[in-house]
């Protein structure tokens, strides 16, 4: 029996393709499967095409997964756009409405004879079933539950959960729909058996959320008491997250006018002592530009949240990329360091998510955490997460000793200095961006200025020294290496592994902090590396690039670029990197041996 | 809030100097400030002054307050998100024409719309002080600076009857011409419980135009107290602010005679409601658990 | 005789210092002699320390000079304020206001012993002469000619125009306190004669100006019609000349309510089919950024000047510095290539400008000029400009053929594909800045996004075989280099004359196109490269970062980097560049023969 | 400017398919315009329409016009570039409440003292749709959305009662409910010689609350021509925009009599007085030549 599964569906909005996904997963999650699930959608926001990718398995999931194992089509207009992102491939099976009136010989998917392909009277069987179209999504649950043997027993008892309130009739009716697709699989049996294996840790109890809350809660579990925000896809529901929990803890949300006043008011929150945070997109994040700069100068911790989606300007706003890391280090005029951090995926976006609250509250700095739509919006399973692990910092404050003649803006020898806040007695001073003195009185000196943009940038050293911020996986001895940040890095994790099977001898890195740029961390990482990949959706090599500016790569090492809502195969970076082997090979011979 | 004890108005002059042109309207506006503040109590160190980028926004830098002289046309985000953080704090704002009726024009409403008790001073002295005379939102059609030798071809814009119509609970003007006068505004704006918007005419001298002078000011001045006009009557506020620019009422336009409850209230009872009960923060991830 | 001299003034507001610079720069420019004049303020608007520096010449200036030769402080508060900015050397005679009380063997500057001292009681000159103090800066220029002969006839020449419609007694009394000053200077020679030899050209007509008023006119001249912007220092003059000119030539400008709708309006015009600007300062720029996305991927021509001034955030208004260049070149989210230039005096302010122009209108894009305040402000002596030699680009139009089915953003084998504007019969499309279709119809099609991002990336490919847009002077093949852009380049062109005739082989690489980075251009010139300095005022050395990023430095090359306000001389740059030779040789022993 | 001839409504209709939800009021909007526009009768190459985004900003690529979807708030800053840079066109802005009153608020303002022919329709739905259902800034106070589980605590902001305060020529207010009169009340927008503001209550049938459904709207519109309101009398029509929200009045609130001077006509003449005798442009360095 197989241990993974990867399932794509897709259908126009009205279908219940999503949520027929959701309901999988959660199935999946109470059977005690690991699982993800991600989704797309078209621009419409009724109507529109829309599809899932629900991976499903008995080991920890590193990905959404690469081609589709089981793919389902409610019509193929809808399917067909996804392209890229629901690949069928010789070993799917595919399972499409049969009303389409596509016969199963002549589906349209060019150059790839699947598996196996169904045409499933969808539509009828909900309509015989439940007397209703709208139950079509029920009939494809039955579907997998008796193909692949997910959620036989857990999906109805979460759409009862669901239906409860609407009825016992409704709830029968989709009983019969389930079980409708259940007996169709039962009766076309696969060539070859493709259920999945029993979950191991069935029963411990699985968390499951996506990026989005995941960030927003990891914000509040790290003291935020302020976000202030303005609504933009794909980063909406992390303010939407406060707006539901902040309150209960003292802390208040401002849903502003605009992006420029909503990080205005996070900066004013933190000047007042909170700690404070800001979520956007691309087209926010350019407008906040101004406001970060100011937090910069003016030494306020601040978080500030960029879920990355198509760009530039508008973009694609419901399609993932790796383009605004250029944004995220180096907007906002002026010399200015800004860290820069990358969740990989759900579950580290919590821990990613409260490191970036301890960097900016020791370094009195604003913090970007660049996650993706992919990781914001697609939904994992986790396993509980002890929260008492984690350490929380709280900005320097001055003593006694340090009030006496005040100065915000002293040079210490760790060049950061202690911060009063409103409220505290003798602790005032003047916040400027204007430059300023140690006390900060506004100046237009040159030798202060020099000063105070040493002070500003040397207090980041230590930042540089952090390992545990750097990510190694695979032989750390081994010449081959691949780099990759944010979702990407889970396709590339499932690559190194795919790539070590093979006889490679590849390594992993994969950095938490973007920016500023450790050198000595890739510089040891790459002692060893003859050649490699760096991978990301980027059509510039934004990161690759980045790494070019502070450090030298060793010249094998090369950059896998591309635009968003173009996914990685794990596969195709496996194929990558045996080209870069066999180009080696041909360079020194006998250099590399295979391990075994 | 701790009790108001007593203070002096020297007691909130930081030791800054100020750099502003000699005879400039707003040394005036800050010793107007300074009295207002004494005679409310509060510890400086209670008050957040911020203001956004302008001669006028150096202010806060010339008290003792907590100080914020952020970026242009920005104070009254950053004031909304000090008020939000630590509500019992006094908070201030300040700007320029410019600075606030220009690029900062589009923060304005939504501050009122959501009444924070925050008091918001301008100083208006239709013309760019700090960039060297350029024109301004509140300089008059027709008038020549150094963007516009050949004469503005834009009517200015109307601050009073546009926070009047934005729906502003306190809305007033004053001037230099009667500090004592502008003292009081601005301690009678500081304790209205909501947002409070004193329009005040501050002179350039190095930029502004003769009729724009003190003397050209106290010409068309009119108190209006001595025109009897009733302050909780709006829609006269709103017909008396219309002369902006022609007349140069002092005074109070606009006081709402039941102030509504402010923003930051609203936020306290929610709190206290939705604190009951609620999980500690290291649980939260309790929220994601599916059994 | 002397061939060159560099005058540093500096007093209070009222003092006058800043006028009296302009009228010694417009003898000197009557007299024939090249000439250039900085100011430098502080933060007050009136009263506060001012001060300018006047550089004259026999020969082109190449910028306005390192130390002074000629110190004039008519009180020592206001002149120490300028630090760096007026430097006093062995070789610098120094001028100072006797009423100041400072005797002449301590005036208050340290580790240095001026050629010579003179304390003068310029305000009681003044006084006795012209009846005010007002005439303080008529007796400096009064000394200035008696000592070092410039401008005996022109300067009064000058004054008397100026001063004619306020009354002859006026003009008389200055005549008497410029008299006076001549006198002084007569009765107290020189230890040794200081006197500026007779300009060559004397009487050719020369041109005098700034470079904001340079970049105006530049781009009225290359057809620009429309100026939409917002006032900041040090750019506001730009929107104040086409406020006084654009008229006369059918143009508009619109003083916006801020940065956003000033290049938002610039946009608009473009989009209907006109030449557009915008010009800004730091913060300005940072809130133009949205904007400037939108209009590369609309593919929109418009030309942005940024006039760098002291960051991060509101920072050193009035001072020059280089950090902007991070910010030119990748602020904005999303994928995007967006040509940055440099220009590096107020004469090639000229040329850069059109060029930019045409840059924008072939490339359809937003094209950045990156000045600076030094060069913005300063006045310059510059010889006529040939206008006939200048070619101006337009947009490439659609014809009868392409306006068959028009494809807005057909991808043609250029990457340019024709645009049409509002008013044109047949051309309608849709503008935006969501990703789209040929036709520019909205799409979230990961293949059409790949390829729009390839079309928007590759047409610039010309632009980076460019070889005019980079100067080289000195010996093609020296083995020591420097690089520099923007008003630090015209310091470099200085060091280099310096260097060489110190023996030194090196050459000088001044690049007008920062960005995109033409690798080619600089490989080529570094082939012969052991070592070097890549001189930049920019405390995270940008330019210096931007160049690794693209291509790998020689090993030798480094950067020679600090923050604005703190002007490098073309002493200490020598001094590096002799440091780096040392090591060198000491590295490869003989390898270099000082040349001859 | 072209003769205008003959055209009809589907002349101004492009082949890009509707995006919009089954039942969205901007169907009924995009009708209205195309209808509008075949009454003026410019030919579409004439007319550029701009707009922000959101759903309704979508509206300009369902017309043959020149569109300009731009970015989120600045439909109007673009448009104006547009009039300026080619005063003969026919300029149309549109957008939604959010993009026109929240990010783009700043803006109007300005637009409105600057007075340019531009016609601006605000399609008015009480929500964010695009992003899925958010507070707009013309929300109510308690509304519930995603982003306000417990309520709004703000006041929303009077589109209407701003623009009048802003000194707007023409403002108006139309609904989907009856689409012959915002027809004819976009025609007269468009025909108004100077800035020209029209709000359209335009359902959201997907995130929109019962009370804002066409249903809800009509049972609370009244008709201004049948309250016999006087459209030239501006403070008449103040007093009757602060029912916005709880009354939906439909037709012309304010039409000046006398409509002041366009910015585009000042420029026009500021360039004809100049444009004699200025040196051509090769010869503009001339200015700096001392001698
Ligand atoms: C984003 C940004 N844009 C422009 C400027 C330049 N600037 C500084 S103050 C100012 C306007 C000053 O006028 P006002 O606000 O009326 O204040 P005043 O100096 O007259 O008191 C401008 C345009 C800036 N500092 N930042
Ligand atoms: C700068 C920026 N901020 C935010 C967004 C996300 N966004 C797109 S449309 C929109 C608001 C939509 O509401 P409205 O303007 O009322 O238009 P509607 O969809 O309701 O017609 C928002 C917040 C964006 N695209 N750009
Ligand atoms: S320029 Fe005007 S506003 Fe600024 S300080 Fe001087 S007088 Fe005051
Ligand atoms: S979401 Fe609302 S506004 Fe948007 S298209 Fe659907 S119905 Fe219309
Ligand atoms: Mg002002
Ligand atoms: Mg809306």
């Amino acid at each position: 029996m197989r241990k993974d599964l990867v399932l794509g569906m897709a259908g126009s909005g009205g279908d219940g393709i999503v949520s027929a996904g959701e309901s999988l997963l959660l199935a999946a999650a109470l059977e005690g499967y690991h699982g993800v699930m991600t989704k797309s959608f078209g621009s419409q926001i009724r109507g529109g095409e829309s599809s899932c990718r629900v991976r499903i398995s008995t080991n920890p999931v590193l990905n959404p997964g690469g081609n589709l194992d089981v793919a389902v089509a409610l019509n193929w207009e809808d399917f067909l756009k996804f392209g890229a992102e629901l690949p069928v491939s010789g070993s799917t099976v595919v399972i499409y409405e049969a009303a389409t009136g596509v016969a199963e010989t002549d589906i349209p998917l060019v150059g790839v004879t699947p598996l196996q392909v169904f045409a499933v009277p969808i539509s009828e069987m909900a309509k015989s079933a439940a007397g209703t179209e709208r139950a079509k999504n029920t009939v494809v649950l039955g579907l997998i539950a008796g193909w692949f043997g997910i959620g036989a027993v857990a999906v109805m008892q979460g759409i009862r959960k669901r239906l409860a309130k609407k009825g016992q009739e409704l709830v029968d009716a989709n009983q019969r729909a389930f079980d409708l697709g259940i007996a169709f699989a039962r009766e076309h049996p696969l060539k070859s058996d493709m259920a999945i294996a029993p979950a191991e840790a069935k029963g411990t109890p699985k968390l499951l959320t996506d990026g989005n809350d995941m960030c927003a809660a990891a914000a509040i579990f790290a003291g935020c008491d302020f976000f202030g925000g303005y609504p933009i896809t794909p980063s909406t529901e992390i303010m939407q997250f406060f707006t539901d929990h902040v309150w209960k803890y003292g802390g208040a949300v401002l849903q502003a006018e605009d992006e420029i006043a909503g990080i205005g008011a996070a900066v004013g929150a933190s000047f007042a002592g909170k700690k404070a945070m800001t979520a956007t997109s691309g087209p926010g994040l350019s407008l906040k530009t101004e406001m970060m700069g100011l937090a910069s100068i003016a030494e306020l911790p601040l978080v500030i949240v960029d879920v990355q989606r198509g760009g530039p300007s508008t973009g694609l706003p419901t399609k993932s990329e790796q383009s605004d890391l250029f944004a995220a280090a180096f907007s906002a005029h002026g010399d200015v360091i800004r860290p820069v951090l990358a969740p990989t995926s759900v579950a580290d976006t919590f821990a990613v998510t409260v490191e970036a609250f301890n960097i900016a509250e020791r370094y009195q700095t604003p913090v970007i955490i660049l996650s993706d739509q992919e990781i914001s919006q697609r939904k994992e399973t986790l396993d509980p997460i002890d929260t008492s692990r984690f350490v929380i910092e709280e900005r320097l404050r001055p003593g006694a000793a340090d009030l006496q003649g005040y100065k915000r803006f002293k040079d210490t020898d760790t060049h950061i200095s202690p911060i009063s806040h409103p409220g505290m007695p003798g602790g005032t001073y003047l916040a400027s961006g204007i430059e300023h003195t140690e006390v900060g009185s506004p100046t237009n000196s040159g030798s202060v200025h020099q000063k105070m943009n040493d002070k500003r940038t040397k207090k980041f050293a230590p930042l540089k020294e952090r390992r545990d911020l750097f990510e190694v996986a695979g032989n750390p001895a081994a010449p081959l290496a691949l780099v990759a940040w944010g979702s990407v890095a889970g396709v590339c994790r499932e690559a190194l592994l795919l790539a070590r099977e093979q006889g490679l001898d590849v390594k992993l890195l994969v950095p938490t902090l973007l920016y500023p740029v450790a050198e000595q961390a890739y510089q040891d990482f790459f002692t060893s590396v003859k050649a490699g990949l760096v991978v990301e959706l980027s059509h510039l090599a934004q990161f690759h690039k980045v790494l070019r500016m502070h450090l030298d790569l060793p010249a094998g090492v090369k950059s896998m670029a591309r635009s968003g809502a173009n996914p990685f195969l794990p596969t195709e970076i496996v194929g990558a990197l045996q080209h870069l082997l066999s180009e080696l090979q041909r360079s020194h011979e006998g250099l590399l041996q295979p391990q075994e | 809030m701790s009790a108001t004890c007593e203070f002096q108005a020297k007691d909130y002059r930081s030791d800054l100097k100020p750099i502003w042109c000699p005879g400039c309207g707003d040394y005036a506006v800050v010793q107007g400030v300074y009295r207002a503040l004494a005679a409310i109590g509060r510890p400086p160190h209670e008050i957040a002054f911020v203001s956004g980028i302008g001669c006028s926004s150096r202010i806060p830098g010339y008290t003792t307050a907590y100080g914020f002289n952020s970026v242009h046309g920005r104070a009254l985000p950053i004031a909304q998100g000090i008020k939000l953080a630590n509500p019992d704090l006094l908070v201030l704002a300040a700007g320029g024409d410019g600075d606030g009726f220009s690029i900062g024009g589009g923060h304005i409403a939504h501050l009122i719309r959501r009444n924070m008790d925050i008091t918001y001073l301008v100083m208006d002295n239709q013309i760019y002080g700090l960039t060297k005379g350029q024109l301004s939102p509140t300089s008059q059609k027709g008038r020549i600076t150094c963007t516009s030798h050949y004469g503005s071809l834009e009517a200015p814009v109307n601050p009073l009857l546009y926070v009047l119509a934005y729906g502003a609970g306190f809305v007033a003007q004053a001037c230099p011409s009667d500090l004592v006068g502008m003292a009081a505004i601005l301690e009678e704006a500081i304790r209205f419980p909501g947002f409070a918007f004193v329009n005040i005419q501050s002179p350039c001298v190095t930029y502004g135009e003769e009729a724009q002078q003190l003397k050209g000011l106290k010409a068309i001045s009119q108190s209006l107290a001595e025109l009897h006009h009733d302050p909780s009557d709006r829609l006269a506020a709103m017909d008396l602010a219309q002369e902006y620019g022609t007349k140069l009422h002092l005074g109070v336009f606009y006081k709402n005679p039941d102030p509504a409850p402010t923003f930051e209230a609203l936020v306290k009872e929610r709190q206290a409601l939705l604190m009951k009960g609620a999980p500690p923060r290291e649980r939260i991830l309790d929220l994601f658990i599916k059994s």
